[in-house]
């Protein structure tokens, strides 16, 4: 016999056992595995944080490799910033003679330090420009859909039995069509464009935010410092400003880190396809579409552009699990083998 | 067959399988952190005779915990360990991986804390008995090991145990699974079991049938018993000796009833002396303050600060822990009890 | 009886008149998956007057802390009465609910990490019950704060801190003080020293104890610890599996229990040799058995326990005379062993100095 | 019993998946513009135009249109190609094998590569080689997949000519997408494992498997992995669903005739009712695996399949 039918939380929690995976309901949404969502590959996000923001950063900054993040993607972002200050070429200016121009360090004789693509264009310079683009649809759809998910989250998981309900079916509908599926359809049908991408990138989004925020709140609910906000008359608004919504802000920090590279990912790969940004625009991904024609003949166009968006991304990640390092009290440890005797 | 499987000892087999009596000789632990090593354990020595219980007492952070695991080597990774930790005449501390595999097999077995966190959840109780019970003695047949489990199930009374063995564990309640926890120990047959707070998690009532448990194996079977314990009340029908623990150190050691009638630590004086069931003066009697960090451990006595009998000497000299009963062989390790205890003895 | 006697400090004199929460058969069900009904709280009656403290001690399970929660209407009784200051607050919603309750009474936790909002600092966390309530201009909200970290003991720069720079016992200290900001006639304390270190437990009961004193106000005092509750309560209830089965003077109830279960409790207290303990597990609430709900478990069970539920019957203690209850239909019948109590003082291993007796 | 229940309560959620992507991609086709118009050529007259939306049925009421969209949905009518006037559930079904070709060698291939690697670095966490091994999964994890298969194409087709740069036939073609894909899935996922398993191995079960003195193999996969597994198990049916959304843009890139290839293709020119049963085809897949994956962690899991008592 076990007493933790459905009593109340208080009393529930004495008789814990732990559970991996997560049944809130028969239906059993798509993603069943609590901290584990889509986009957010590595390890668990953390429920509950043990500190505030900025005792969190600190924490971050303190680790190694976020950083080596930090100050990666500070370089980025101010390259992007005065692109125009140090590009040494007009970016979209085609020299004629240039076409297919190598580095200069491969023996390139027009001096373009990265080559030159295929239409005689600076790669560098492109590169600079190109950064622009891509950083700011990845931060900008970033914070959108992580505005979206909190506000839906918090719903979800303060209602989890009537709106959670309703939601987290829409979002088991949405996960089911690969975001790239109906990127592609959109934006065919819009017509392709800046504009489309970045609107179906911020709202594609709220479902991994919204996932995880459901949890938690559902959790925060439960929590002895809500009983008590409402035990001293409390209304449920300033609860979910004042308690839920700064505790399950870790999660929605790491997640924002880790999504903005993925958002960055995915507008390249619509663009990639020739449906993001249109000429004379360009993004990192669309610099990747055009070069990929003259693959054979200026791989470096190609290339730098796509360690340009890998280092964007390896910022982002390194960002993203110095803080989930940081919401993680186990973090403290030594790492050591284990040992199986 | 059955018979030669049951736990329950025939007289022969008691007088061949004396358990050996086990022993922490200056132990230390240290811990590895991100932030520098953490010494858990700062030198712990106490014995425990063979067939006795003997309980470590402490609050959480005293090392209690560690000094019985540490009993086993079951210490979190790259946990350092000094000092010697003798089972009989081996040092468990030196042995090799399969040494200390066949230890833990067939002598030494562990109950936690928390039993619903300490059983698989993905196996049935029935097979993770008797996989214990062939990880002690291989040469047993799964039909042999299920009989075996059957009847050690019984004696730790858990009802209907033949259809409990399809069980898994969240279909039982703590009560239940701490009861699943011994049997799994005993099925090995062991000759010490280590307890880390086994009653902590469950209800009054529970808890003593649990304690009674035990009471039964030490008495009937004449087994070894270490409990890691922060409530001296609740051991102390039970435990033949008690070892009380503070910030690392072992700061008095005795038989149960001297030391709880008449401690001569200050802590352990202030620990028993605050429980409510001691406590029914005017005021309950408080100890004022927290213990020391462990990585910020005081020159003198650990507990100097709290202490209402502090003197200067106890800032600066770290007390060791020496006799004060000869015959009792009660110890403690408070500069000021030594000094009137010899005092005493001179007027003597 | 041998029994020491307890002195309380303290101990308010009360008049059992002066009611400030009255629970009347209130009845809390939650439904649990597959359609499941457990009756978490099944007919629950009791009073508690101003400056008094009521122990609710049972095992996990037996509903005590639904009665708590109830009682501060954390939810909507399922049947059954609550009247708070006179008021019936068993259905009241929203501002009224808020007016009558939520300004007059609060909660202390059992687990002060989880009680008190690790993102907030204690000032803020201490003015909150102010702000909600919109007591007072800013600046005597920032004194109030500074007056109650007074009482509690800390330092009024305690108010820039969070949770967790403080320890296990400051924290509690805070919930408490937090508990008391608006004045409260009545705190429900769900094991508020559960999860303390033995030597941190005294420092709260004595808070509590003081503020009782001092202000007169009640407690409902939930916990599981029987000597805890034997010293500081007035009144004890003893609940099993839903229903209360045994109330009355704290030393009434300890020293001639008349419920078995109850017996079993006190008998805790006792050598090991004396204990009378319990067989099998608590029942489900979802599915109690018939009759006395304890007769499985029960030492003296007959026949009649299994088809009849007992009732709870007043009758005035054959001792103090003060009233007391119990649902059994062999009350008094197991009786505990109470000559062979252990000794309760403990002699300090040195003289104690003058300083301390003071204390 | 139970069993039947989860399924059938997973059965409504496919249902539910169906109608809400039907619906979606119904109107969001329908809204951003008139298929008769996008269909037609430029120049076409207004009478053209009107018989080509009579021909496709579009001059009826929308709802009318929904709800026969949806019926088809079910009835797998799925209409003809605007395009290509041929019926759409061959095309589309012609294309799913090729996809999933590529789709289930990478997935198994990931989860094989990443429980070995994943193992290895969490029981050599400390080590050089452990750490090593992730930091190389990091930086696999970070770099795009796109330009995974640039630079594969660049290194095998194109500088060493072992392999076509596009298209291609047989088991050539299969080699770079299915090698993208699996070093982005195992990338991921041996990041995972590694974490999962540390956690476990710490846990209660293990350190009481420690204690009865069973031999290290035990211990590590009789009693840790099967902790670590279910979330494991659970990830794999979203790395799925994340490998057919890299595919849809990889099999553009190498003219590989997949359902992303001829959903892109359908994109361009229009073709509604290509992109309609496209995307339907992909969601049904995509929760069909997901279901496929909850079914094998409940029976892994005893406490999903019974209730407690």
């Amino acid at each position: 016999m076990n007493n933790d039918h459905n009593q109340p939380p208080a009393e529930a929690g004495k008789a814990h056992m732990p559970s991996v995976v997560t049944e809130g309901d028969p239906w059993g949404s798509v993603p069943t595995v609590a901290g584990i969502e889509p986009q957010n590959a590595g390890e668990a996000i953390p429920r509950k944080a043990p500190g505030r923001l900025r005792e969190i950063l600190r924490k971050a900054w303190g680790n190694p490799s976020g950083r080596v993040g930090f100050v990666l993607l500070g370089l980025l972002v101010l390259a992007a910033v005065f692109a125009p200050l140090i590009a040494p070429h007009d970016p979209v200016v085609q020299t004629l003679a240039a076409t297919n121009e190598a580095p200069v360090w491969l023996g390139g004789e027009s001096g373009y330090l990265l080559g030159a693509d295929s239409l005689g264009r600076d790669v560098l310079s492109r590169v600079l420009h190109g950064l622009r683009l891509s950083l700011l649809v990845g931060i900008v759809a970033a914070t959108v859909s992580a505005l979206l998910g909190l506000t839906l989250g918090i719903l979800a998981g303060w209602y989890e039995d009537t709106l959670g309900k309703v939601l987290m079916r829409l979002a088991d509908i949405q996960f089911a069509v690969p975001f790239v599926a109906v990127g592609i359809a959109l934006t065919a049908a819009l017509g392709p464009g800046l504009g489309p991408v970045l609107v179906i990138l911020s709202v594609w989004g709220w479902t991994t935010y919204a996932r995880t925020i459901a949890n938690s709140v559902a959790q925060v609910k439960r929590a002895d410092f809500v009983t008590a906000a409402r035990t001293l008359g409390a209304g449920t608004g300033r609860i979910m400003v004042k308690h839920v919504a700064p505790s399950v802000l870790a999660p929605v920090v790491v997640l924002w880190s880790t999504s903005a590279g993925v958002l960055i990912l995915a507008e390249s790969g619509l663009s990639l396809l020739g449906l993001g940004v249109q000429a004379p625009g360009f993004s990192l991904g669309s610099m990747l579409s055009d070069g990929q024609v003259a693959l054979r003949l200026s791989w470096w166009a190609v290339l730098f552009p796509g360690t340009a968006l890998l280092l964007i991304v390896l910022a982002f990640n390194m960002i993203g699990d110095a803080l989930r390092d940081a919401f993680n009290p186990s973090s403290s440890l030594a790492p050591k083998n284990p040992e199986l005797v | 067959m059955a018979s030669t499987l049951t736990p329950t000892p025939s007289p022969g087999r008691v007088a061949h399988r004396v358990p050996p009596a086990v022993s922490l000789e200056d132990v230390t632990v240290t811990l590895p952190r991100a932030s520098g090593d953490l010494q858990i354990l700062h030198g712990v020595s106490f014995k425990v005779p063979a067939g006795s219980v003997v309980a470590l007492a402490g609050e959480s952070g005293s090392g209690k915990s560690t000094a019985a695991l540490s009993l086993m080597r079951l210490l979190p990774w790259g946990a350092e360990v000094g000092g010697r930790i003798m089972a009989g005449d081996r040092d468990v501390a030196a042995m090799s991986k399969e040494e200390l595999r066949l230890f833990r097999s067939k002598e030494a077995r562990i109950i936690l804390q928390d039993p619903w966190s300490s059983l698989h959840p993905m196996k049935s109780v029935g097979s993770q008995l008797i996989e214990s019970a062939r990880a002690s003695d291989p040469a047993l047949s799964k039909a042999q090991a299920r009989e075996l489990a059957v009847e050690t199930m019984k004696r730790v009374h858990i009802p209907d145990p033949k259809s409990r063995l399809k069980a898994y564990p969240h279909e039982m309640s703590g009560g239940q699974l701490q009861r699943v926890l011994i049997a799994m120990a005993l099925v090995a047959r062991p000759t010490l079991l280590v307890c880390d707070e086994p009653t902590t998690a469950l209800d009054v009532s529970t808890q003593a049938q649990i304690l009674e448990l035990l009471r039964e194996l030490n008495r009937e079977m004449g087994l070894t018993i270490v409990i890691a314990t922060h409530d001296l009340d609740v051991i102390a029908g039970l435990a033949d000796r008690l070892v009380v623990m503070y910030a690392g150190r072992v700061v008095e050691e005795g038989p149960t009833a001297q030391v709880m009638a008449n401690p001569q630590h200050p802590y352990t004086w202030a620990l028993l002396a605050t429980a409510p069931k001691h406590n029914r003066g005017e005021r309950m009697l408080t100890i004022e303050g927290r213990p020391p960090a462990l990585d910020a451990l005081p020159p003198g006595c650990s507990f100097a600060e709290r202490c209402e009998f502090t003197t200067a000497r106890c800032l600066e000299t770290r007390p060791e822990l020496v006799l004060v009963d000869e015959p009792s062989r009660h110890r403690t390790a408070c500069l000021r009890v030594q000094a009137d205890q010899s005092v005493s003895e001179e007027v003597r | 009886m041998s029994t020491p006697p307890i002195i309380r400090t303290g101990k308010t004199a009360v008049d059992p008149t002066d009611v400030v929460l009255e629970l009347d058969e209130v009845v809390q069900t939650f439904h649990g998956k597959g359609g499941l009904k457990v009756h978490a709280v099944n007919g629950v009656s009791l009073k508690i007057a101003r400056g008094e403290t009521l122990g609710l001690v049972g095992e996990s399970g037996s509903g005590k802390t639904t009665v708590g929660r109830a009682a501060l209407r954390l939810y909507t009784p399922t049947s059954g009465r609550i009247t708070f200051e006179g008021a019936d607050v068993s259905r009241v919603k929203g501002r009224k609910l808020r007016r009558i309750l939520r300004r007059r009474s609060s909660m202390v936790f059992q687990n002060p990490s989880t009680s008190l909002n690790g993102y907030m600092r204690l000032g803020e966390i201490l003015r909150e019950p102010l702000d909600v309530h919109r007591v007072g201009t800013p600046a005597e909200r920032k004194r109030k704060v500074e007056e109650i970290l007074d009482v509690i003991g800390l330092d009024a720069a305690y108010a820039q801190r969070y949770p967790h720079e403080l320890s296990g016992g400051q924290r509690q200290r805070v919930g408490i003080a937090r508990a008391l900001m608006l004045d409260p006639s009545l705190i429900v304390a769900d094991e508020p020293t559960a999860s303390l270190d033995v030597s941190v437990q005294a420092q709260i009961v004595n808070l509590l104890e003081d503020i009782q004193a001092e202000r007169g106000l009640a407690y409902l005092f939930i916990t599981h610890d029987l000597a805890l509750v034997r010293r500081i309560s007035h009144r004890i209830a003893v609940m099993y599996l839903g229903r209360i089965v045994e109330l009355g003077a704290a030393e009434d109830v300890f020293a001639r229990p008349q419920h078995p279960y109850t017996a079993s409790l006190a008998s805790m207290e006792l050598t090991p040799e004396h204990q009378i303990i319990p067989e099998g597990e608590l029942p489900s609430p979802a599915n109690p058995p018939p009759g006395c709900s304890f007769h499985q478990r029960c030492p003296i069970a007959r026949p009649q326990c299994a088809r009849e539920r007992p009732e709870l019957t007043e009758v005035a203690d054959v001792v103090s005379g003060q009233p007391r209850s119990f649902a059994c239909h062999f009350p008094g019948e197991l009786t505990l062993a109470l000559a062979d109590e252990r000794v309760v003082t403990v002699p300090p291993p040195l003289p104690v100095v003058p300083a301390l007796a003071a204390r | 019993m139970n069993i039947l229940r989860f399924l059938f309560w997973k059965a409504v959620l496919l249902l539910i998946v169906l109608v809400g992507v039907t619906t979606l991609m119904f109107f969001l086709t329908r809204a951003t513009g008139d298929p008769a118009v996008l269909m037609s050529p430029p120049e076409a007259s207004d009478a053209v135009i009107e018989a080509t939306r009579q021909r496709l049925g579009l001059d009826r009421p929308l709802l009318v249109q929904f709800w026969e969209t949806l019926v088809n949905t079910f009835t797998l009518d799925w209409g003809s190609s605007y395009a290509l006037g041929s019926e759409v559930r061959p095309l589309v079904m012609d294309r799913l094998v090729p996809s999933l070709s590529l789709v289930v060698p990478a997935l198994v291939l990931a989860a094989a590569l990443a429980g070995v690697i994943g193992t290895y670095a969490a029981l050599h966490q400390a080590d050089v080689r452990g750490r090593f091994l992730m930091g190389a999964a990091f930086v696999l994890d970070g770099i795009p997949y796109f330009l995974i298969a640039l630079v594969l194409v660049l290194v095998l087709a194109i500088q060493m000519g072992v392999l076509p740069a596009t298209g291609g036939d047989g088991g050539v073609a299969l080699v770079i997408p299915i090698a993208v894909l699996t070093i982005q899935g195992f990338a991921t996922l041996s990041r995972l494992t590694r974490g999962q398993l540390i956690d476990s191995l710490s846990q209660g079960p293990v350190t009481m498997a420690k204690s009865k003195g069973l031999p290290a193999r035990t211990v590590l996969f009789q009693h840790a992995v099967p902790l670590a597994l279910p979330p494991l198990i659970a990830y794999l049916g979203i790395l799925f669903s994340f490998m057919i959304g890299s595919l849809l843009i990889l099999e553009s890139m190498l003219n590989y005739p997949g359902l992303g290839q001829l959903l892109v293709r359908a994109v361009n020119q229009r073709d509604f009712p290509i992109v309609q049963a496209a995307v339907i085809v992909i969601a049904v897949l995509i929760t069909l695996v997901n279901i496929v994956m909850d079914t094998i962690v409940r029976v892994l899991d005893p406490r999903l399949r019974t209730k407690v008592s």
